[in-house]
């Protein structure tokens, strides 16, 4: 009898419209809890490939509105932590934080992206079959579920915000070219375009000015500032020139570890930054 | 069985001595030539209670079936083939006939039924011969069912038998006979039983078998306990058996999949044309036999190399013309090869006809290793094995070893990067194709001592190939091999219990569900780079 | 904003062919059944009732063939077992045409099909009841193939499983279920499979009416599913499904369960499948587990392939491109048919990469290249 | 040592390279410059030969290399870093730089590229694509030093370079430049390190050279010009 | 018309085109032949050949075609039953007359179709009874490839040998499926099953292209014909010349013909065959026998007609009487099922059979098996007044349409 009671309460318990039938389960809407201030918590987290630390205890506390620059040498590790944060790969150990409620570990791509964490890959990636007016569509903040988009309208607000990127990203002119047959640049705004109109609450931008002119990165660099408060922004880039214009706060990553955190002025002189990062002669290099 | 036959087949043509026969003998065999198949069994027994030994070369030649006569009158020949050429000889004083086709002669009929008592007759006259394998073969063809007279020879000849194996073998149909015979006494009868506990021969299971249902209840409770202890390495061997089949089925999938390891899994091309390409080995193959009739054994080691050419030059004529057009095409080619494959179907059976054609296996190929009487690994399976094994570790050692193999993964992971850096990616293209095609090539040839030589071959085995390559994981090649000895051995212990067809289901739907565990094959490709 | 409200509307245009289509098809269907019921046998413009079966037979497979080209051309999930969700829904259409036969078998038994009187089967195994309603029987032929699709699908696309390892999967699927159909045990005729028809829905199968209705229902459905696939897929769901093609991470970085959006699809191409079997098996009066092998799966993609992938027509015509040519190769030139089909698939492959629906585009581009040629000068 | 006359190169329908004329001196590091889709991308694979050109000529020392296939412009000495680096990503570091060497007919990979990128070494045996975006572009830039070529094409090298590296891939290219005389062909946003390293300048504008000069003459004037937006 | 239409139906492509191929051959050769002498009816014969391509569907398509279209007097065709089946309510519906002639598992007797293959009981019936009685057969292997002929086939047989009183464990069942490469289990089994001491044989209905691996993993695992005889009915001279037979002499097929059966009819047919092909190596067949003796019985039962009508062709048929190649007098019967004898050969090393029991006469095909519980009541009689293809003898019906 209590066997039978067991395997009822065991087939109740798997059809649970929420758990099992994950077609079925209803969207969470969610708020992401900053009461603490703080809008990400990286804690203790490892990784490794094949026994080569990618991650080494990595832990890493952004401000709710901040604009963090992550900067490092290559292969510090910057892109693995925006993949753990964005869910592409899963960390040996350690705890992700969105909020003070949202584990981001286990939850997958699609669920981090609806959180409201957007990003943009050190490679541009782009759906270079479709237009570019097409890419930005897609990246709208809407309901993604399969039968919402299926009957969606794009509303007016929604064109004029799309008007407004493509003119923020200066592809209005592609705007109906394949966004396969961009230029390296016009992808990395087409990117950023994207990044804009999910109207994220945390963006992850990996290294945003590669192959722009000065021109160009100045305005990122602006883009980029005016973005933070409202959102909070981490940025990773390698172009010390740029960093400066943007940073408040800077976070150097070593081997898969926090090396240094601090202004932009403190990090500049650490000896360890410069031995193993900046160079020794790095400013007069860079200008 | 088989063996026997071929051997008693080769001594006719060595041992030509002349008969002298009484008349009445004679006669008896004279009639033989007038007589229906219904009545033979009986002038057998007569001819047997009247001859002797010298009689051996006349059932020998009636049992191969090459025992003829001449039409007109009636004289009785031999037929004997020497080199690829007939002729026939009088039975009795071993002339040569001169100018007899085959229209005027007729045979001697001989059917099932006569070969076994024509064999039986050959045995008990055999069992004095200076052969030691012919004996040892007399013996075991008569131990089924002695009578008592061939017990007593046989008791007669024991103590004499040089040969250890043959004693052995003569003690075991001796002790069948004492165990069985409820004239002796119960204890020499329980020594009998125990000295056949060692034996695997098949009638003395079925003996012992026989013996359990035995009115003396201590005796059959022996045989019971004898036949338990035979039981469990029959089971034992039985597993070794079923291991073999599996390794067997394996490796044919190996070589199957194994050119398409190359042009699908390195090169990326959805090649529905790998089959043809094995068909068009195993045509070689036949061709080669054509050539070379009278060499068949080895014929193979001819095939092999041609088979290669013949299949890898197509190859290289279908990536020069087709494939080479369609890079970062990769489903196109998928449309365009299996055109190619439609084409070189109907080019086979407008060649050579929609039948099948006849690949005969080298005589070192047949028959089977018999370890003991209840296991045996056919000969041509076991080659195979070998054969499918010795093709990949040459493949893993081109490919891990010579630049083509690093040029060809450059080329397949990004075209013109290669070409920039200097690589001649036509022609890695055109010789990996080649060398794809041409290892589909020889698998043809292995499979042409398998299976049918036709127009379908191919078909027969592309669905499994690319099924083998993609649960191993697509680019590996160690995944292949895993794979195809996984599928093989899954098969055939399922196969047992479930029949072929279901054992086939269950496998693939093993395969369906195996791949939810592990998305990229049973090797996966790891890390950022196989985004 | 205006200009832009115009871009918007410039730039959608992938589906303006589908309505002229759509009227030639069916005007087209209206005049090869008037033809062929009203105009007598010696008029040059009478189509005969072969015809009719063959279109209408070519019609299913144009069915099938679109069923592929949405999940291939635009989700890029190749499959290669299509073939499997289109003989189930034939199956479906076969077990209600079979259950219509009643006492009119061979051997007379009102309940048993002919197949399991002579293998001795003493009832109707469970999953042949309601069969004899055409309603649930049509259901089955959508919920079935659906069901499979849905579970399949789910399994696969949740896991991850794509590229050449889904393909090889759905092979494995239809190779698995032709194996099964194969069996005698399971119920379905074995590789003799459902023939015998008599009639359906009470019409006799074989009057001129009855297959004409059917050539009709069967274009009426074609249209109304290219007009709903058109549909759905110039949504923005369509641009998801575009996405996910190009590049599955990307779309779920950007917050679409791309999984469920390839389930779904995936059910609906299936469903598709299914009806287009269903429509089938009645023209063609069998249905039996060969078309569950996996070679008429990779012809419909071939189809497909030839008539230009990504566009909804182009599957459409490739599958009746092809399917004519075979009917006439066949006919024409029995012993070398093969060789003109393989050379067809080859040609097209090689010169026209778009497929017959790029034909136009290319000699679109020629033509604006040229002028852009001038213009430089 | 490379001259273009009158090239024009066309994506299906759409013009890239108009009538395009470029001198390149032997021994020179030209620095190409130009807003992001004025089509340097375009002009270096042209040179390389991965894209077809439709009109005009290209000479390398009076050879028509228009006329050669890609893998014979490697031989001819024409090294190649490519933007986003194309590393192939299931190789391993060492097969990557093995690829190039049966084209100077060597057997092991030049020692120089390991002092010149030392954690290359150390990454022997990991795959290219596992690498980081800096370690592959280091990686990248190695591959086509095994070719020893007499003209190294290096299109935005710096992308994602850690400053040191950066600072590092100057001096790389200087050393080479001194040393072996090579011809650098350098295409870069930044203008720090083109005046750095460049000594020649080339100003490109809708698939034109529209200004060239040495690059002390690289004024704000031009900057304004053709660089800002 | 000018012309009186043959059509074939034949796969030339496909999995079954290694068999079908040689019968539409076999029935252009005849049409040439009876060009020669002069066509029928005072016309010429037009042979009108297509290819269904084994695809079934595609057979009721191109039989509508061959009728409709080309408008075809008669259809020689088909080979697997459920090609037969796809094209049978195309036939009907269009009045056809269709010959089949292939061995098949009977249950089947339509008006438009006449059956010049063998039934079950010109086949496997005697051959059962061969081995029973010649040989002293006691255990039973029926292995068959997993389809309609053999598994009917086979559970005559089982029903059959019950009744003889054969044991439930002496009958080893075993179905594969089609084109089944890797016999070595089986194989294997077979050799157990046959070791328990009593005489067993294999009958076998394995389909075409599963034949040649199945008697390669024969001879290798050392099967001979004195331990474990098979008996096939699919496996004729035609599948012998695609295998090198030497370790398979003495097993047995059961046919209504065989090449080496020597008579004059027969010389002349195999002359004239490999005259027709071209190659004095090519063997003859059952299945061509039965195209022949179809061929010519339509032949004379057009020119007693007097017309290429099919009812009147049908009812000209019906005792028809044709020399058989291998001797005797084949006798078209009510039931559209012929009269033949039948043979039992041992496979020679030259790839030939050697006829070692023949029956008497010739045995009637039986269209209803007497051994199935469904149709042993069950006749088949197209003459008045019955003129039904499944008369039930106990409720006096003729169910359903009209066969
Ligand atoms: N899937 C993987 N397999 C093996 N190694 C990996 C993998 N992913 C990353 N790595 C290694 O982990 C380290 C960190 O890589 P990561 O891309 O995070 O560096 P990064 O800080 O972003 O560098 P960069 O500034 O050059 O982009 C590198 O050494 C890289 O080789
Ligand atoms: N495959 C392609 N098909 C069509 N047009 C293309 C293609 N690749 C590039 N283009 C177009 O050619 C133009 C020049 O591209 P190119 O990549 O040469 O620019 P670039 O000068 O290198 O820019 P960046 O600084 O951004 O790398 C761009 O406007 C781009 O849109
Ligand atoms: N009728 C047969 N052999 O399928
Ligand atoms: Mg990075
Ligand atoms: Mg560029």
């Amino acid at each position: 009898m209590k066997a039978i009671d067991q395997s009822i309460q065991g087939f109740r318990e798997t059809f649970r419209r929420d758990l099992v039938w994950p077609f079925l389960a209803p969207e969470k809407i969610t708020n992401v809890d900053v009461s603490n201030q703080m809008i990400l918590y990286v804690e203790g987290l490892n990784l490794s490939f094949d026994g080569f630390k990618a991650l080494n205890d990595l832990n890493l506390y952004i401000k709710d509105g901040e604009l963090r620059c992550l900067i490092g040498a290559n292969g510090a590790g910057k892109t693995t932590l925006m993949d753990v944060i964005t869910g592409k790969t899963t960390p040996d150990s350690g705890s992700v934080f969105f909020g003070q409620t949202h584990n981001l570990l286990s939850k997958d791509e699609a669920d981090i992206a609806q959180l409201g964490i957007g990003r943009k890959f050190q490679k541009p990636t782009v759906f270079e079959e479709q237009t570019v007016f097409d890419n930005l569509e897609l990246s709208l903040k809407t309901d993604k579920r399969v039968i919402q988009t299926l009957f969606s309208r794009l509303s007016p607000t929604e064109m004029d915000r799309i008007d407004e990127v493509l003119n923020i990203i200066g592809l209005k002119e592609q705007c109906f070219m394949k966004a396969g047959a961009l230029s390296h640049g016009q992808k990395q705004w087409l990117e950023i375009g994207m990044l804009l109109v999910s109207d994220p609450r945390l963006l992850l931008i990996d290294e945003p000015v590669a192959g722009m002119t000065a021109q160009e990165t100045e305005r990122t660099a602006e883009l980029l500032t005016s973005l933070a408060g409202e959102r909070t922004v981490i940025v990773v880039e390698h172009d010390m020139e740029f960093v400066r214009s943007i940073a408040r706060t800077v976070t150097v990553l070593h081997q898969g570890s926090v090396l240094a955190e601090g202004s932009m002025d403190q990090i500049q002189s650490n000896q360890d930054v410069i031995q193993v990062y900046l160079g020794e002669d790095a400013m007069e290099a860079e200008l | 069985m088989n063996r026997i036959l071929r051997l008693c087949l080769c001594f006719l043509v060595l041992t030509i001595p002349s008969l002298s026969l009484a008349v009445e003998t004679q006669s008896l065999l004279q009639q033989l030539t007038k007589a229906k198949l219904s009545q033979m069994p009986n002038m057998l027994e007569q001819l047997e209670a009247q001859g002797d030994e010298t009689l051996l070369p006349i059932f020998r030649a009636w049992l191969g079936g090459n025992l003829y006569y001449k039409r007109d009158d009636r004289q009785l020949l031999v037929k004997q083939k020497i080199n690829s050429s007939t002729l026939y000889v009088d039975a009795f004083n071993q002339q040569v006939q001169a100018d007899l086709t085959s229209k005027k002669v007729r045979k001697i009929k001989v059917n099932n039924k006569l070969r076994g008592l024509l064999r039986g007759t050959i045995a008990r006259l055999q069992l004095t011969s200076k052969n030691t394998e012919l004996r040892q073969a007399a013996v075991r063809e008569l131990m089924a069912d002695l009578d008592a007279e061939t017990f007593n020879t046989l008791e007669d000849l024991y103590p004499n038998e040089p040969n250890a194996s043959v004693q052995e073998m003569m003690q075991t149909a001796l002790s069948l006979y004492v165990a069985k015979d409820s004239q002796h006494s119960q204890s020499v009868r329980l020594s009998a039983i125990e000295f056949l506990a060692q034996s695997l021969e098949n009638d003395v299971r079925n003996g012992l078998i026989e013996l359990t249902q035995d009115t003396n209840a201590v005796v059959a409770s022996a045989a019971q306990k004898a036949l338990n202890k035979i039981n469990q390495s029959v089971e034992r061997y039985a597993f070794v058996d079923q291991l073999f089949f599996g390794l067997s089925l394996g490796s044919v999938l190996l070589l199957a999949s194994i050119g398409l390891a190359i042009t699908f899994g390195v090169m990326g091309v959805i090649n529905m044309a790998h089959g043809e390409m094995i068909m068009l080995g195993a045509y070689t193959t036949y061709v080669v036999q054509l050539i070379m009739p009278n060499y068949i054994d080895y014929s193979i080691w001819v095939a092999i190399p041609a088979a290669f050419l013949v299949s890898g030059l197509m190859g290289v004529v279908i990536e020069r013309l087709v494939i080479c057009r369609l890079h970062g095409r990769p489903l196109e080619t998928l449309l365009a090869t299996f055109g190619i494959s439609l084409i070189l179907q109907q080019l086979v059976r407008t060649i050579f006809s929609p039948l099948n054609r006849q690949v005969s296996t080298p005589s070192w190929m047949s028959g089977s290793w018999e370890i003991n009487p209840v296991l045996s690994l056919t000969l041509n399976r076991l080659y195979i094995l070998a054969f499918a094994l010795l093709v990949f570790i040459a493949l893993v050692l081109i490919l891990k070893k010579s630049a083509l193999g690093l040029n060809v993964r450059a080329v397949s992971q990004n075209r013109n990067m290669a070409k920039a850096m200097g690589v001649k990616t036509e022609w890695v293209d055109a010789m990996t194709f080649g060398l794809g095609s041409g290892i589909a090539g020889i698998a043809g040839v292995a499979l042409s001592q398998l299976t049918n030589v036709g127009p379908n071959l191919g078909q027969a085995y592309i669905i499994d190939s690319f099924m083998v390559v993609v649960f191993g994981g697509v680019g590996n090649l160690l995944g292949t091999l895993v794979a195809a000895f996984t599928l093989g051995i899954a098969n055939k212990f399922l196969e047992p219990t479930t029949g072929a067809v279901l054992a086939a289901i269950l496998v693939l739907v093993f395969i369906i569900l195996f791949i939810q565990k592990r998305p990229k094959g049973l090797f996966p490709q790891k890390g950022r780079a196989a985004e | 904003m205006s200009s832009l409200i115009s871009w918007f509307k410039a730039g959608r245009t992938s589906g303006q062919y589908t309505l002229p289509f759509v009227v030639i098809l069916l005007s087209m269907t209206v005049l090869a059944s008037v033809a062929n019921l009203l105009l007598p046998q010696e008029s040059i413009f009478y189509v005969s009732t072969y015809s009719i079966t063959l279109l209408g037979k070519y019609l299913c497979y144009a069915m099938l063939a679109l069923a592929v080209d949405i999940i291939w051309g635009y989700c890029g999930i190749l499959s290669l077992g299509h073939g499997a969700f289109f003989a189930l829904g034939g199956y479906a259409m076969g077990m209600y045409l079979m259950r219509q036969i009643g006492d009119r078998g061979v051997y007379g038994n009102p309940i048993l099909p002919d197949f399991m009187v002579f293998l001795d089967w003493q009832e109707l195994p469970w999953f042949w009841l309601g069969m004899d309603q055409f309603w649930f029987a049509m259901i089955m032929a959508v919920v079935v193939p659906g069901l499979l699709a849905f579970v399949f699908g789910w399994l696969a696309f949740r896991s991850r499983v794509t590229g050449v390892y889904l393909s090889i999967m759905t092979q494995a699927l239809t190779y698995a279920l032709l194996l099964s159909f194969f069996r005698n045990e399971m119920g379905f005729g074995g590789n003799n499979g459902l023939t015998d028809f008599k009639e359906i829905l009470g019409f006799d199968l074989q009057s001129d009416l009855t297959r004409v209705a059917l050539f009709i229902t069967t274009a009426l459905l074609l249209a109304l599913v290219l007009l709903v696939s058109q549909r759905i897929l110039s949504s923005r769901l369509g641009k998801v499904t575009l996405a996910v093609r190009d590049s599955e991470a990307r779309t779920r970085f950007i917050g679409y369960r791309t999984e469920r959006y390839k389930v779904w699809l995936f059910v609906y191409s299936a469903v598709i499948a299914g009806i287009a079997g269903a429509l089938y098996v009645p023209q063609v009066g069998i249905i039996n587990p060969g078309e569950f092998s996996p070679i008429n799966s990779i012809e419909i993609v071939i189809w497909v392939a030839v008539g230009g992938r990504g566009t909804l027509i182009g599957a459409i015509i490739g599958a009746l491109l092809v399917n004519y040519a075979k009917t006439r190769f066949t006919a024409i030139m029995p012993d070398g048919w093969l060789f003109a089909l393989g050379a067809l698939f080859v040609l097209v492959t090689l010169f026209l990469p778009k497929g017959l629906i790029g034909l136009y585009g290319q000699i679109q581009s020629k033509r604006q290249a040229s002028v852009t040629q001038e213009a430089s000068k | 040592m490379i001259s273009m006359k009158k090239v024009s190169q066309l994506y299906g329908g759409t013009q890239i390279l108009w009538d395009l004329d470029l001198d390149i001196e032997p021994g020179s590091i030209t620095c190409i410059m130009g807003r992001n889709g004025v089509g340097k991308t375009t002009l270096m694979k042209a040179i390389m030969g991965l894209l077809p050109i439709k009109r005009g000529e290209i000479l390398m020392a009076q050879d028509a290399l228009h006329k050669q296939s890609a893998e014979q412009r490697a031989y001819a000495g024409i090294g190649y870093v490519p933007q986003g680096r194309d590393i192939f990503p299931m190789l391993t570091v060492e097969e990557n730089l093995r690829i190039g060497l049966p084209v100077k007919k060597r057997k092991d990979i030049p020692e120089k590229v390991f002092e010149l990128f030392p954690v290359l070494k150390e990454m022997l045996h990991r795959r290219g694509g596992d690498l980081s975006g800096g370690q592959q572009q280091q990686l990248a830039i190695g591959r086509a030093l095994v070719l020893e070529p007499k003209v190294l094409i290096l299109d935005e090298p710096n992308e994602g370079i850690q400053p040191n590296i950066v600072k590092q891939i100057g001096d790389v290219i200087l050393k080479l430049n001194a040393e072996e005389n090579l011809t650098v062909i350098l295409i870069e946003q930044k203008l720090g390190f083109a005046r750095r390293v460049g000594k020649e300048f080339r100003l490109m504008e809708k698939g034109r050279i529209v200004a060239a000069d040495k690059m002390e003459n690289l004024n704000d004037e031009l900057i304004k010009q053709y660089l800002a937006v | 018309a000018d012309t009186i239409k043959v059509g074939v139906l034949h796969s030339l492509s496909g999995t079954m085109a290694i068999s079908e191929t040689t019968l539409k051959d076999t029935v252009l050769m005849m049409v040439e032949e009876q060009n020669k002498k002069g066509g029928l009816l005072g016309k010429k014969l037009e042979a009108v050949v297509v290819d269904p391509a084994s695809n079934w569907p595609l057979f009721a398509e191109k039989a509508r075609e061959l009728l409709t279209e080309d408008q075809v007097d008669v259809i020689f065709g088909c080979w697997t039953s459920v090609s037969r089946k796809s094209v049978l309510p195309v036939i009907e519906e269009l009045n056809g007359l269709m010959f089949y002639p292939v061995q098949y598992e009977g249950e089947e007797s339509s008006y438009n179709v006449f059956y010049t293959g063998a039934a079950p009981n010109q086949q496997a019936i005697p051959a059962v009874n061969y081995l029973k009685d010649e040989l002293g057969v006691e255990r039973w292997v029926l292995a068959g490839t997993d389809y309609v002929y053999p598994r009917t086939t086979n559970k005559i047989l089982e029903a059959y040998l019950k009744d003889m009183g054969v044991a439930e464990d002496d009958i080893m069942i075993n179905y594969t499926p089609f084109g089944h490469s890797d016999w070595q289990s089986i194989v294997s089994d077979i050799k157990k099953f046959g070791s328990a001491g009593k005489k067993t044989a294999v009958v076998s209905t394995i389909n075409g292209d599963a034949n040649v691996p199945f008697y390669k993993e024969l001879g290798n695992q050392g099967i001979s014909s004195e331990d474990i005889p098979v008996v096939a009915f699919s496996v004729g001279e035609e599948e012998l010349s695609g295998l090198d037979t030497a370790p398979l002499v003495g097993h047995l097929a059961a046919w209504n013909y065989f090449q080496s059966v020597e008579t004059d009819e027969n010389e002349e047919f195999i002359t004239k065959w490999q005259a027709y092909t071209k190659n004095p190596e090519r063997v003859t067949n059952d299945p061509m026998e039965a195209t022949f003796i179809g061929f010519n019985m339509w032949a004379n039962a057009v020119t007693e007609a007097g017309t290429t009508d099919v009812d009147a062709v049908e009812k000209a048929m019906i005792g028809q009487e044709t020399p058989n190649l291998t001797g005797g007098i084949a006798v078209m019967n009510k039931n559209h099922h012929l009269s033949k004898p039948v043979l039992i050969g041992e496979i020679q090393d030259d790839g030939q059979f050697e006829t070692v029991w023949e029956t008497d006469g010739v045995v009637p095909g039986d269209a209803w098996s007497d051994f199935l519980p469904g149709s042993k009541d069950l006749v088949a009689d197209w003459t008045d007044p019955l003129k039904c293809g499944n008369y039930n003898t106990e409720t006096k019906m003729c169910s359903g349409q009209n066969y």
